[in-house]
């Protein structure tokens, strides 16, 4: 992470608007991420939480407004977010037929070099030593996740950006989960996190979609 | 911890399909099953006789290659877009040309080399005459790569949807069909005793354009689908 | 009678009492091997139409006679596995699979390096044997791929199990139906006339020897597959750990 | 019984009235058809053998070591 | 509310995977697709001589057919089961035997029928004898949902498979084999002037043998399958 | 329900024991559920929930132990567990394509036979009035897990097996899925529910997996 952007804008979105199925789903969205903060994304069912995040992940490009980059405009400068992004959706991107290190040597070496210690290393933090070489479909759900969000240990990205992170993890999960995000922030980065139980961190930032 | 060269991540997306298909196994095994099944099914379904086979065999062999390698696509992105990893791949910092190369050309690997080469024995099966076999094999080297570039642009259109299958098919098949002519054209003047170079460079050429352009395609018609 | 059948499916039974079995089959099988393979190359007298290649058919009869066990075997094994949920029954399923696909695919090249001499051709498919041969072969290796396509070792035996039974019924009808489509085809070449070909007393008692060399091979071989299929699957109990160790 | 041997001489024998080519691809191929499925199974056998060995071995030294405190 | 017969069970299950056929148009128009795009390959791969065509027509048709009704399969089962609604078809109090039947029904009605339908213009294209298109319109018609129930069983065994698509073919197409002779003898004989009633009666024991069959096994598989 | 069996042990469990891939699962299990109860299983990832429910419910017959339906041996009455019972797994069973409308005429038309008039005031209940006739694949994932769960108020059945309900649910549809869950209860109905997160419920037996 950059040291001397220190205290810049990283992701700031002006006027955002979308609808969907002719019904209105944000309109007139403002709002600043700067490093160190969490931000919680709030709202019913239904309101947008995930349209919002794959925007800012350039996973959808139905929508109006201004987003920038370091307060450059965005389109112009999707190779830069991608490469200090980590994404994680719904669907939690682990191959069922691979083990959950194979996994993990594939998606995060897409962006960062990683060494077999520290895939596993990455995988025992998360809860799954002893899963390393046992293919992913024999795994529960909550476990899939764990292997998923293993990658937040293991690249070094500025931006974290999860979609309901917390579902199907125990509650030990839950408390490791939030250590991290709040490390992360501490350290400089930022997060983008939907969920719908409430989260202990000392600098958070909610934006309710209603 | 750096970040990766282009390099890199083409040959950790390449390692890892073959990786996925190693330990799926069937991958490898299937779409050489099907090619030797379907050819076998002509002789029963038109008939046994040597003479009339010898007539079609050309003509079977590339139908079949084809619907082989058009059927093994399905399993080019499907999966990765279920559970989540193809998302990843768009979101990775890296041209996606060389990742979508990458990610046809561990599937033509995987599923259209072992049709290329049990390739000759299915053609002595369906009595095509000794002089083809070659002019056969190579024809399927060159076509079925050519296949499986443009096939994998009507999975990248499809992979979203809920029906699946045949709509691959359906848009793949005509695109298939300048191969197809191409391939058997090669293989019955071959027959006729024609001289081969012209026809080669025919089917040399749109394995150089699909290469440069089918991925290319691919590439978008992926962020089309998953956007 | 029940005692029996429950002993039966103990892979601890089957695993000792094989163990005392393994070394006669294995020697009978041996003897009448070596008996057999001599026997057909050295003293099988030349036919006068087929010459030498009467040697041919001692090892093509044998295989291809035992190769026609398999899908019965694998019904008989699947519907136990389907109904008593018998785990040796599958144990032996499992590997009869691939063998078979061996046996048939033996019967399949032995069968046309013969006709390669006899019809000039070394692939016909006008003859009835030959395709449904070649669709056993399809069957059992489709066997073989659901196995391996199924991770879930419990959910793949019951498949197998499943497809087993329908493949057998398969193989029959495949079998008839295309005899009959021979028949209405009128195959204008010799195999069909070829059938009451002359061999000697002679040959046939050197067929018989290898038929039974063969047969023994296939129990032989599929009891040490199943015995080892065994050791893995019950690694973690008593006996087997009390084998490993004095091993 | 070496007068019923059918050859004369060792060279008539691989031969085979014409037909070595047949005749001895037949006998190559059941012979290794025989020897794979069978040393197959056999080696296999050595093979889990000891990786069960090795997995008792691994099991003790950790119930020995990793006792709880 | 009161807990509903095995009947209308059923006919919930058929009218519900005919209004997901309907929803999705494609199940309806891409086998349909598929069978006339396979069939005018041949002409292309083969010979445009209508003389050869004639000959080879109606093995060309049933193999499209047997191909088209075949890879229609897949669809049969899969998206239940990715979302879920196989596990309550499963668990319904009803027995499987007629859910199955139901399913199968509706499938063959959206994917089997339109070919059938089709069939005696693909026929007229491959220049087919006209004496034989009313026989070739029969044998398919029953022929069809044979192949649709004993692919049906194929799809119920690979339903919950990570790698797909061709597994399906493999197991499915050499148990075809008997339908294939049985439809192509018919119609040959059928050229050749000789009376067709034995052969429409093996088609049709054929037809009734995998009607009360198929269905057990298919509902065993998806047992079998998805727990 | 019926009258008669007030009292009964509906279902109950003795000396389960579940191994997958040579890791014991639970053994020694024992519970009975009677009339009225909330039984909440909880357990860390992976420790077996799913597995258990789906034993439940006949998904799954690799275990051993003694499994009775109203005192009866549970291989034998199937059909009985099947036509009192209400399962939902990790996945909704919701067709993407069919409206909620169509989805649940099926979902439920299978069991029980209902009118046009009930599933659409089930639906509304479950906050998606405006959502009958859209197609499932636009809902978002909570609005998903809602269809599914407008089934609980058109069957009336004895048994829910409800495996993470409360997932992707926002802080209203938990509270109104709570209330359901203890009404039914209430009414004599006996429910099997896996979540992570603590239930407020006056009838609720935990049942630990560890
Ligand atoms: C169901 C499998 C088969 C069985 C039970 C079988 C059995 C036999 C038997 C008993 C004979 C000796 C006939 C005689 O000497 O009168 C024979 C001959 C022969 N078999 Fe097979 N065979 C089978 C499959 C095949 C296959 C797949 C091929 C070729 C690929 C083949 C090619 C031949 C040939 C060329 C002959 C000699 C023809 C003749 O003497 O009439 N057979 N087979
Ligand atoms: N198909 C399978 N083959 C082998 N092992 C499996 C299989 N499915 C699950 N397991 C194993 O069973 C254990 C329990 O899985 P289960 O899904 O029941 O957990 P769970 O308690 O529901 O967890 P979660 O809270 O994450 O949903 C896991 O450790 C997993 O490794
Ligand atoms: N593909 C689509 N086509 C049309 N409308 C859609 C599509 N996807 C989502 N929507 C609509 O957009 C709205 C927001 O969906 P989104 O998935 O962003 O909600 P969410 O806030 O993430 O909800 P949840 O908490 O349930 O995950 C929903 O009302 C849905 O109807
Ligand atoms: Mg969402
Ligand atoms: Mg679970």
């Amino acid at each position: 992470m950059a040291q001397e952007r220190e205290i810049q804008n990283v992701l700031q979105a002006e006027n955002l608007f979308c609808e969907r199925d002719n019904r209105v789903l944000f309109k007139d969205l403002n709002f600043t991420a700067h490093r160190g903060q969490v931000i919680q994304i709030k709202g019913s069912n239904g309101s947008g939480k995930t349209t919002l995040l794959r925007i800012l992940c350039g996973l959808n490009d139905a929508f109006r407004g201004e987003l920038t980059w370091f307060s450059k405009p965005i389109q112009d400068h999707w190779e830069d977010v991608r490469s200090s992004l980590i994404y994680m959706g719904h669907r939690v991107g682990v191959n069922k037929v691979l083990t959950p290190h194979e996994n993990l040597r594939w998606s995060v070496g897409l962006s960062t070099s990683v060494i077999n210690e520290q895939i596993d290393h990455a995988l025992g933090e998360m809860g799954l030593r002893g899963f390393e070489d046992s293919q992913c479909f024999t795994l529960s759900a909550g476990q899939q996740q764990r292997v998923s969000l293993s990658r937040l240990l293991l690249n070094k990205s500025l931006l974290w950006v999860l979609d309901e992170p917390f579902t199907t993890l125990d509650q030990e999960g839950v408390n490791l989960l939030e250590r991290l995000l709040s490390q992360h922030a501490n350290k400089g980065g930022v997060v983008f996190v939907t969920t719908h139980h409430e989260l202990l961190l000392p600098n958070l930032t909610l934006l309710d979609l209603g | 911890m750096d970040q990766v060269t282009t390099i890199e991540a083409f040959t950790a997306t390449l390692k890892r399909d073959l990786l996925v298909a190693y330990k799926r196994k069937n991958d490898i095994f299937n779409p050489f099953m099907f090619f030797l099944i379907v050819c076998s099914l002509f002789p029963i379904g038109i008939s046994p006789d040597p003479a009339r086979l010898g007539e079609i065999a050309s003509g079977v062999l590339w139908i079949s290659a084809l619907l082989a390698s058009l059927l093994a696509m399905d399993s080019l992105y499907r999966n990765d877009f279920e559970d989540g990893s193809l998302e990843q791949l768009l979101l990775s910092p890296h041209p996606l040309y060389f990742l979508v190369l990458a990610k046809n050309m561990a599937h033509w690997l995987v599923s259209g080399l072992p049709v290329v080469i049990v390739s000759p024995l299915v053609a002595y099966m369906l009595s095509l005459p000794d002089d083809a076999y070659w002019v056969m094999f190579l024809t399927l080297l060159l076509g079925t790569p050519i296949l499986s570039l443009l096939g994998s642009i009507g999975v990248a259109l499809t992979v979203g949807l809920g029906s699946r299958g045949l709509i691959l098919a359906v848009i793949t098949l005509p695109m298939s069909v300048p191969v197809l002519i191409a391939g058997t054209l090669t293989v019955q003047e071959a027959l006729n005793g024609a001289s081969l170079s012209g026809y080669m460079a025919v089917l040399g050429a749109m394995f150089f354009g699909s290469l440069t352009l089918a991925p290319l395609a691919s590439a978008t018609a992926l962020r089309i689908s998953v956007t | 009678m029940w005692m029996w059948f429950a002993k039966l499916g103990s892979p601890r039974w089957f695993y000792e009492i094989s163990t005392k079995w393994l070394p006669w089959l294995a020697s009978a099988m041996c003897i009448l091997m070596i008996v057999g393979i001599v026997w057909a190359l050295l003293f099988l007298p030349p036919d006068y139409q087929q010459s030498f290649t009467t040697r041919i058919l001692v090892i093509h009869v044998a295989v291809a006679g035992t190769s026609l066990a398999f899908f019965p075997l694998m019904a008989v094994a699947g519907t136990i596995t389907l109904v008593w949920k018998m785990k040796l029954a599958d144990m032996v399923a499992k590997h009869a699979a691939p063998l078979g696909a061996w046996f048939s695919f033996v019967t399949l090249a032995t069968g046309s390096l013969w006709g390669s001499v006899m019809w000039g051709t070394w692939w016909e498919w006008t003859d009835a044997r030959l395709v449904s041969m070649l669709f056993q072969f399809f069957l059992l290796l489709s066997v073989v791929a659901l196995r391996s396509a199924i991770e879930d070792p419990d959910k793949s035996a019951k498949a197998c199990a499943l497809l087993s039974i329908v493949g057998c019924i398969n193989v029959v009808i495949i079998k008839y139906s295309v005899e009959w489509w021979n028949v209405l085809h009128q195959p204008s070449s010799p195999l069909s006339t070829s059938n009451g070909s002359a061999n000697g007393p002679e040959f046939w008692m050197a067929t018989g020897v290898m038929i039974l060399a063969v047969y023994l091979f296939f129990i032989v071989s599929l009891t040490l597959a199943t015995r080892n299929e065994i050791l893995q699957r019950e690694r973690r109990s008593q006996w087997v750990q009390e084998i490993v160790r004095t091993s | 019984m070496l007068e019923a041997i059918q050859f004369s001489s060792l060279r008539e024998f691989f031969e085979m009235g014409g037909y070595a080519f047949n005749v001895w691809s037949v006998y190559a191929i059941f012979s290794i058809f025989v020897l794979v499925n069978m040393l197959l199974p056999i080696l296999r056998k050595e093979k889990i053998i000891k990786e069960l060995k090795r997995r008792a071995s691994f099991e003790k030294a950790e119930t020995n070591s990793v006792r709880e405190p």
